[in-house]
């Protein structure tokens, strides 16, 4: 096991703090600092989630505190997935980005990979707090990094589309703020552990309420319908890996404590079908959306959200098979959208308006970019042998399982037109002839190490999807299992007298 | 053994690719052998019944090969080989090659893939990997790609994905994916699910073999699509549809009370997939939309035959099944020989080829008797035993419109040899010469085993017999057929060969009788050397009949052909679109919007916390 | 020996046919020039004619599919000559009547236009090509209400062989044009389109400046040709007289029962202006389609 | 008496706090100037930090200081947790506006306008 | 119309606002005893520190903490990326009116005191109100003024750098510097020494006098830089 939950929070951050000073010894080191960190952050969690699978849920308490009096990190394995998984992408992404447009510039570059760092740390730390306050506080972090960044480009857009995350991400912390009110003025006690041992107390009525809000507050950052107007702005906006960042990290995050809100927290028996409901209409709206894009980052922001939306339905199914279809799906999508995103970047890389049109023909003249993108493609559409069919089959089962037909038909439905628009863009890659005014732009060698990765991983899974079922199942267990969560995190603390 | 054949049919796709980038010979050879390899290891070492068994994330995947299996293995190995060969100097001179050799691999494999699965995931993983695989194929020339393309993919899509929702079902109700569990234990699922898992099974595979009316995407599709590739494409591909629906109709619609319902509107649709096929076709003017179009007519006679389900329609529809492989693989390499020689396959402009292409012709020829069904080349045979079965299970109105379907397909047959190979030989094309002999071979081997089969169609019934037993048929040999002979329901019988023998020998008669007093001496004189009223028509007189070609048949049968579900299926895509552009302008661009979404959907969940969350 | 036999037979029958049909033929023009007023050929017309044609040389040819049509064609009369029971009882003339079956019938009745119409195709004669596609129309026309009568007298007996059919009309005693008789309406109506007189003969258009799928042809082709469509209308005559009229137990019965039925289009034709190729296509779609449907549903409800 | 002013005291005191609430809400989904919904935004902080503040409050409740006079008045402390949150919240909050007040300028620089309905160049 | 539909809607989220906590005083929470006492109680006992709300912002939620001055970090970054413009006028600004020289005078007089009182806050801030927070917004203020005062009052932007992110490193490092002596992050590893002292309640002092000179360092980095942004 290398470190621990907390290097993974404080590491980055002694890193930000640093980076200033580090940068006017030595410019470079703005860039690969971060790396650094972001490598350290992969391993460790990596080497912790072996860890975890095989010992049990790690228990981090801070400041000598034992839960739920002070704030403690959990590192179970379904955060340790996340975990592991966000920190593997925030290293793609670097890599990806290392030296990427203006990130050629000192001061630009010193800012992008301090929010990136920053954006990865709160994500993680998101997922791994075991305190509401505290992850409200990492709401907060990821959020001020993720408007910095989507405003990283000088245009006009970028400040719009930041502007409206900002609005949004404030009602959101607005929202878990008031909920974090209500909760602490019933219970006493901040600790999530703690909160959902004592939350059949709580009035219903009040016990709802708070709920209401914190998917308010959390659905803004998770994307769902009718919260979620800032997202395609910021992902169109944002330069091309902050795109792939966005989906691949900060989404998750939002999706996970959601998905920890309504499973752990709350004993609440409507808010699965709430879920599941939210999560259809997110689907259907964004992947109609979706369809009738001109640009190109613009709609595969909308096909994020949709899926999204998917994982939500999938979550929301409620069962152990459909937690763990959510998180394969969230794993898949989280690979995959991050390669659409940087391949798609780099093929609209030279254009001023990143329309769909402008890809016409660019598979002549950059093949392996648009080989990966074709393979994105055909993997977020859940086409086999690749890896988005194993977890798109899950879901299904899982759907099935419980008699959801009409769900089922839903979601194919959705699919098709899913498929329409990617395979448009598909074909327009390849079967179009090039607009004679663009420059095609050559990946860097960073770039086609990154994606090619990404494609790996995509393969990998697609054809042997038994390489991650084990920590998906374990993940999935792990969510389902509350009393054992728990007894974990308050394990310690009850021993204690007081 | 099972493992190394797909390994081999894999690493053969991506060797195919990455040696074209060292040299075109090494491709071509390393494209061959990765067909030949595995089949023939295939043929050698793979026994019937032979299962391996693996698991992955939870399901029990098991692949082997059955007698069904193995008869379908003869239509994809063999075209898939054939073709093969076929491709080799029909494709040279075009671009990305690497990419159409590895994707043909990628489709006889899938192909060979569906036949092994014995389970549903790996069925449907084949499926899907053989639907992408063909779409490539169908946008490789990258005309009307987001039209002809999508609609394919689209139409692929939503049957893959019926199939995809019954398979969920099947696995909810039975928790398990081999689909001998789903047969035995098929009987026990409560009736809705009974009425919908065939259904949902039927429109993937109906999409698969262009049932109506879900066959929109075929005629372009097919016609778009590499010739090289269309022969399977159409020969071979669309049987997995086929193969798909015997089983579905086989195990588990008797098994449906009431099923018989089921039965009848399938064997309509496919009847009136055969007409509407034929019409269609007889109105194209250009060759690969008329045998595209034709092989939905044809796949409408199979799936009539196997939704009638009795021994001897079931036996007519699977001969069917191999003898459309036989037949249409030939004439789509023809096409594509013409087009490759004269650049187009346009009846309109292409005309007079018989002098110029007489080995293409011959294979013409003899495929488009048997795809007319005339004796006694083995088309004759399917549709004979097409017609016993219908008369003897009573479809008589069926039968009627069976047979108008395959009369009025007289009328495309002859026009696809008219307007490539017959007519006015005009100067244009008097360079024309015939395809390299690697193109004629491939035609004429399959035009002679459409003869072969006419004759001894025993050759290949008794592996539709295999198959059909281990279906729960009793056998049909001696009953139905023998080697060269066919019974129907009541006895009446076909002595094929004495029908061959009296043919061939009348033939030779008459051939002799015309030939022998100085054939030789005969003048051969062009084609504007005709009796044209007592007027002489001059060189450069354009004599050629070829545009509007069955006129006043089509203007008598417009009626039936004014409602083109196409149209109504463009027309739903078009709304559909309209309506998403104008849902999606919920997305007003305005962050206050955004905002106020937020505080309605608070204010929506807080005013309704009541009924939504239970309390 | 038997094949010997055999071979001998067939070649009688064939003579047999030759000499009806192309007498046939003669006795039409001339019934046909009297009605309208006119003296006509000599009943034996047709044959000085093909004597003619076949001395004659042939002097051109457009190629090797022109060259064999008129194969094509004879195999198509003669092969389905063959299955047709010439008398009732067996004995004479059995050739091969009991290896094929109604349905082969027709299929092998199909080969002949299909061969004439390649070898008019390759003529490169325009008039030869449009005549085809008027003659493939009309075919699809006439076929219909044809097989809906052949299926309706199947279903009634339970079999597809003609000798099976003839069989069972013996049993009974009746003539099927008696026991089936939409069936029996709906055959004649469809055989006015296939014998290819007037109303229905715009496919050669006989009476126009030389035309249609023959035109192209001279000598023995045309001498092939001729005697084919004679045999073949003997065939069809046969077929009729099998299937609907008890079939004939010695030849001068045939003959006339044969005659007497060929008198049918015969004279309707005289007196029938010409249809074009839609209007006799619609025409089959009618009634005589119409009366198949009842013959179906007669034979399966009585 | 006493517990009247309390209950006077309580409803004031949550009554205002939900009040700013709303009404920076109200600025925010209204206003059509950006500096007007950030103001709105502000507001929306302000009153859920009274809020959060009123909730710790206890009957005659004295700062949880243990102050020299104080060390025995553990019962009478107000909730010391809401503060340290508010403290967090309060400047979290400000790290917002600042961020918000920047994006306005730049919005301002490129579009001269503050009219949030003219700056949506960014739809569907 | 907008309006009245924004007036409905936010009339029915105030209701179930006031329904939530209009309660609270009447009934009470349903848990009487929070983590609350518990802080009240350890704070004595074990941090010997007088302001539990210090000990908490510190200690028991110093994990908080550390985010949130990270978040002020970030903005103060964020403001720097996003008013970020190539050439950078240093020493002009867009507040152009001069000031009056009463205030210059006032400024300069208030200056050092005002500083003064910043500093007083966070050192005293585990003893009475206050804190680093608010110490730093007040040193904060101070600067706010001075440059509110003289057009040309110029702050070493390095020197603000330095500041924030020494004091941020040392805020990490005496947090790893808990986990190397005692065991977890943050820990109070040094004696807590007795109630009410100056020198008291371990690194809590020390902490929140870095958070002080943080916070006073970021503010002052803001304002500055949005002071300079000029329209170009």
């Amino acid at each position: 096991m290398v470190g621990s939950p907390v290097l993974l929070i404080a590491i980055p951050l002694l890193a930000a703090f640093m980076i200033p000073l580090l940068g006017m010894i030595w410019k470079e080191l703005v860039r690969i600092i971060p790396g650094l960190v972001l490598a350290f952050m992969m391993i460790s969690s990596a080497s912790m989630l072996m860890y975890v699978t095989n010992n049990g849920t790690i228990i981090q308490t801070l400041a000598g505190w034992e839960a739920p009096w002070g704030i403690n990190l959990v590192f179970s394995p379904l955060t340790a997935f996340l975990a592991t998984l966000m920190t593997f992408m925030g290293f793609i992404v670097w890599l990806y980005s290392y030296r990427f447009k203006r990130n050629v510039d000192f001061e630009p570059a010193k800012k992008y990979f301090i929010f990136l760092m920053m954006l990865v740390a709160g994500a993680v730390g998101i997922v791994i707090t075991g305190d509401i306050f505290n992850q409200f506080v990492f709401i907060e972090i990821t959020g001020i990094s993720a408007y910095a960044l989507t405003a990283f480009y000088t245009g006009r857009n970028s400040a719009e589309a930041s502007f409206k995350y900002l609005l949004m991400g404030a009602l959101s912390s607005s929202a878990l703020l008031i909920a974090i009110a209500i909760i602490y003025s019933q219970l006493g006690t901040l600790n999530m552990a703690d909160i959902a041992s004592k939350i059949h107390l709580m009035p219903a009525g009040y016990k709802v309420t708070a709920l209401i809000f914190f998917m308010m507050g959390i659905g803004i950052e998770a994307e769902i319908f009718p919260l979620n107007g800032w997202a395609p702005d910021a992902y169109t906006e944002a330069p091309g890996p902050i795109g792939a960042a966005f989906a691949g990290i900060v989404v998750k995050a939002g999706v996970y404590a959601m998905v920890r809100m309504v499973f752990t927290l709350f004993d609440v028996s409507g808010a699965m079908d709430i879920l599941l409901t939210i999560g259809l209409i997110t689907l259907i709206v964004a992947e109609t959306a979706a369809i009738r894009q001109e640009k190109l980052k613009r709609m595969l922001a909308y096909s994020s959200i949709g899926q999204m939306g998917l994982v939500f339905v999938a979550f929301g199914i409620g069962t152990l098979e459909g937690v763990y279809a959510a998180l394969f799906l969230m794993l898949n999508h989280a690979i995959i959208k991050p390669l659409l995103f940087l391949s798609g970047s780099q093929l609209v890389f030279n254009s001023k308006e990143k329309l769909i049109k402008e890809v016409n023909g660019l598979g002549k003249y950059m093949p392996f970019t648009a080989v990966l993108f074709a393979l994105g493609s055909f993997a977020i559409v859940g086409l086999p042998p690749f890896a988005g069919f194993w977890s798109k089959l899950s879901v299904l089962t899982a759907a099935a399982n419980e008699g959801m037909l009409l769900i089922i038909a839903l979601i194919l439905i959705v699919s098709v037109i899913e498929i329409v628009y990617y395979f448009r863009v598909v074909n327009r890659i390849y079967f179009f002839d090039k607009a004679e005014d663009l420059i095609p732009q050559k990946p860097r060698v960073n770039a086609v190490i990154a994606m090619s990765v990404l494609g790996a991983i995509i393969l990998i899974i697609g054809f042997n999807p038994d390489v991650v079922s084990t920590v998906l199942h374990n993940a999935s267990a792990d969510l389902m299992d509350t009393p054992q969560y728990i007894k974990n995190v308050l394990s310690a603390g009850q021993s204690l007298t007081n | 053994m099972i493992y190394l054949i797909f390994v081999i049919f894999l690493g053969g796709a991506a060797l195919t690719w990455l040696s074209g980038k060292i040299h075109p010979i090494l491709r071509d050879v390393v494209f061959l052998a990765s067909l030949i390899v595995p089949s023939v290891l295939f043929y050698m070492n793979v026994e019937v019944g032979q299962t391996v068994s693996f698991s992955l994330i939870g399901y029990k995947l098991s692949w082997g090969i059955n007698y069904l299996g193995y008869l379908f293995s003869y239509i994809v190995v063999g075209l898939g080989v054939l073709a093969g060969f076929y491709a080799i100097p029909a494709m040279k001179g075009k671009k990305n090659l690497g990419f159409f050799y590895s994707n043909f691999v990628l489709s006889i494999m899938s192909m060979l893939g569906i036949l092994f699965s014995r389970d549903l995931i790996s069925f449907f993983i084949f499926w899907e990997i053989m639907t992408w695989s063909s779409y490539l194929m169908v946008v490789f020339q990258g005309k009307d790609v987001q039209k002809v393309g999508i609609k394919y993919f689209v139409f692929s899509a939503i049957g893959a994905y019926a199939m995809l929702m019954a398979i969920v079902i099947i696995y909810s109700l039975n928790q398990s994916m081999m689909i001998s569990d789903l047969v035995s234990s098929f009987a026990s699922f409560d009736p809705t699910m009974q009425w919908l898992i065939p259904i949902l099974l039927l429109v993937g595979f109906g999409v698969k073999s262009a049932m109506m009316p879900l066959h929109v995407w075929a005629s372009g599709s097919y016609s778009h699509a590499p010739m090289a590739y269309t022969s399977i494409f159409s020969g071979a591909l669309s049987k997995m549809g086929i193969y798909g629906m015997v089983i579905v109709m086989v195990s588990l619609v008797p098994i449906i009370p009431e099923g018989f319902w089921l039965r009848e509107t399938i064997a309509w649709l496919g009847a009136i997939t055969a007409v509407g096929g034929t019409l269609w076709a007889v109105a194209q003017d250009d060759a690969k939309k008329l045998l595209a179009y034709s092989s939905v007519a044809q796949l409408g006679y199979i799936i009539v035959g196997v939704a009638v389900g009795t021994p001897l329609a079931m036996l007519a529809a699977l001969f069917m099944a191999v003898m459309h492989g036989l037949f249409k693989g030939a004439l789509f390499m023809v096409t594509g020989a013409v087009e490759r020689q004269t650049g187009t396959s346009n009846f309109t402009e292409v005309t007079g080829l018989i002098r110029k292409m007489p080995w293409t012709f011959l294979a013409a020829l003899m495929s488009i008797i048997a795809l007319a069904g005339i004796p006694p080349l083995g088309g004759f045979v399917g549709k004979w035993m097409l017609y016993e079965s219908l008369i003897g299970s009573s479809h008589y109105i069926l039968v009627i419109v069976i047979f108008f379907s395959s009369t009025a397909a007289f009328l495309y047959c002859y026009k696809f040899l008219f307007g490539f190979f017959l007519g006015q030989e005009e100067k244009e094309w008097a360079h024309v010469k015939e395809a390299p002999a690697m193109m004629v071979v491939p035609m004429l081997l399959l035009a002679f085993g459409t003869f072969v089969l006419g004759a001894f169609p025993g050759l290949i019934l008794d592996p539709i017999n295999a198959g059909m037993q281990e279906m729960g048929f009793a056998s049909t040999q001696g009953k139905y057929w023998e080697m060269s002979m066919l019974f129907n329901e009541w006895g009446d019988q076909i002595m094929l060969q004495p029908i061959l023998y009296a043919i061939i020998a009348v033939f030779a008669f008459f051939a002799i009788f015309l030939t022998i007093k100085g054939f030789k001496k005969t003048r051969y004189v062009t084609t504007k050397d005709i009796s044209s009223s007592g007027e002489v028509p001059l060189e450069h007189e354009n004599l050629t009949f070829s545009v509007n070609f069955f006129q006043p048949f089509l203007r008598t049968v417009e009626p039936l052909m004014k409602r083109q579900i196409d149209k109504y299926y463009n027309e739903f895509g078009r709304g559909m679109e309209a309506l998403f552009d104008f849902t999606r302008r919920v997305y007003t661009g305005n962050g206050q919007t955004y905002a106020l979404y937020a505080v309605i959907f608070i204010v929506i969940l807080l005013m309704f916390k009541n009924t939504l969350f239970g309390l | 020996m038997e094949l010997t036999l055999n071979i001998l037979g067939a070649i009688a029958t064939i003579v047999l046919a030759f000499i009806v049909g192309m007498s046939y033929g003669g006795i039409v023009r001339k019934i046909t020039a009297r009605i309208h007023n006119r003296m006509g050929p000599p009943w034996y017309q047709n044959f000085i004619d093909a004597f003619k044609l076949i001395g004659k040389t042939t002097a051109i040819n457009h190629g090797i599919m022109q060259h064999f049509g008129p194969a094509f064609v004879m195999v198509s009369s003669i092969v389905s000559l063959m299955f047709i029971p010439i008398l009732n009882n067996g004995g004479w003339f059995t050739n091969l009547n009991f290896d094929g079956d109604l349905i082969f019938l027709i299929y092998i009745m199909v080969f002949g236009p299909l061969g004439m119409a390649l070898g008019a195709g390759q003529t490169g004669n325009p008039n030869s090509a449009i005549g085809v596609t008027r003659g493939l129309s009309q075919m699809v026309g006439f076929e219909i209400p044809w097989v809906m009568a052949l299926v309706a007298l199947m279903i009634q007996f339970d079999t597809t062989s003609v000798t099976g059919l003839m069989e069972a009309q013996h049993e009974t005693g009746r003539w099927m044009m008696f026991t089936s008789p939409f069936a029996f309406i709906a055959a004649v109506l469809a055989m006015l389109g296939m014998f290819r007189y007037s109303p229905f003969d715009i496919v050669g258009a006989p009476t126009e400046l030389a035309s249609g799928p023959v035109s192209e042809n001279g000598g023995k082709y045309l001498f092939t040709m001729m005697s084919s469509g004679s045999i073949f209308a003997f065939v069809k005559l046969t077929l009729y007289v099998d299937l609907f009229m008890g079939g004939a137990d010695n030849l001068i019965i045939l003959v006339l029962k044969t005659f007497a039925l060929y008198m049918v289009p015969v004279l309707y034709g005289i007196v029938s202006p010409r249809y074009r190729t839609e209007q006799s296509i619609k025409f089959f779609w009618g009634w005589p389609t119409f009366f198949g449907f009842i013959a179906i549903l007669y034979a399966v409800f009585v | 008496m006493e517990n009247q002013m309390f209950e006077i005291l309580r409803y004031g005191i949550y009554g205002g706090s939900i009040s700013l609430i709303l009404i920076g809400l109200y600025a925010a989904l209204t206003k059509r100037s950006l500096i007007k919904i950030v103001i709105g935004l502000s507001i929306v902080d302000g009153g859920i930090h009274l809020l959060l503040i009123a909730i710790g409050y206890v009957k005659n409740g004295t700062a949880p200081i243990f102050s020299p006079g104080f060390e025995n008045a553990v019962d009478r402390m107000v909730d010391p947790v809401p503060q340290a949150l508010v403290l967090t919240a309060i400047v979290i909050g400000f790290a917002v506006t600042a961020v918000a007040l920047s994006l306005v300028i730049r919005l301002y620089r490129h579009h001269h306008t503050l009219e949030i309905d003219e700056i949506k160049n960014l739809k569907w | 119309m907008k309006k009245l539909i924004v007036i409905l809607l936010l009339a029915v989220t105030g209701y179930f606002l006031v329904d939530s906590f209009m309660d609270l005083g009447r009934t009470g929470p349903v848990v009487e005893t929070g983590v609350k006492d518990f802080y009240l109680d350890k704070t004595v006992s074990e941090l010997k520190v007088a302001n539990t709300i210090t000990s908490i912002v510190v200690n028991f939620r110093g994990f908080d903490t550390l985010g949130e001055v990270t978040v002020l970090f970030l903005a103060a970054t964020a403001l720097g990326g996003i008013l970020y413009k190539r050439r950078h006028h240093v020493g002009e600004r867009s507040v152009l009116f001069p000031s009056s020289p009463i205030v210059r005078a006032g400024s300069k007089l208030l200056f050092p005191a005002i500083v003064l009182l910043g500093v007083y806050v966070f050192i005293h801030g585990h003893l009475s109100p206050g804190g680093g927070f608010q110490g730093g917004t007040i040193i904060a203020t101070g600067f706010l003024l001075m440059l509110l005062a003289y057009d040309n009052f110029s702050v070493s932007h390095n020197v603000l750098s330095f500041i924030e992110s020494f004091a941020g490193i040392f805020f990490v490092l005496f947090g790893f510097a808990g986990m190397w002596a005692g065991g977890t992050f943050l820990e109070n590893f040094l004696p807590v020494g007795t109630m009410n002292n100056l020198f008291s309640g371990g690194i809590i002092p020390i902490v929140y006098i870095l958070v002080g000179f943080k916070v006073a360092a970021e503010l002052t980095g803001l304002i500055y830089t949005v002071l300079h942004e000029k329209e170009s």
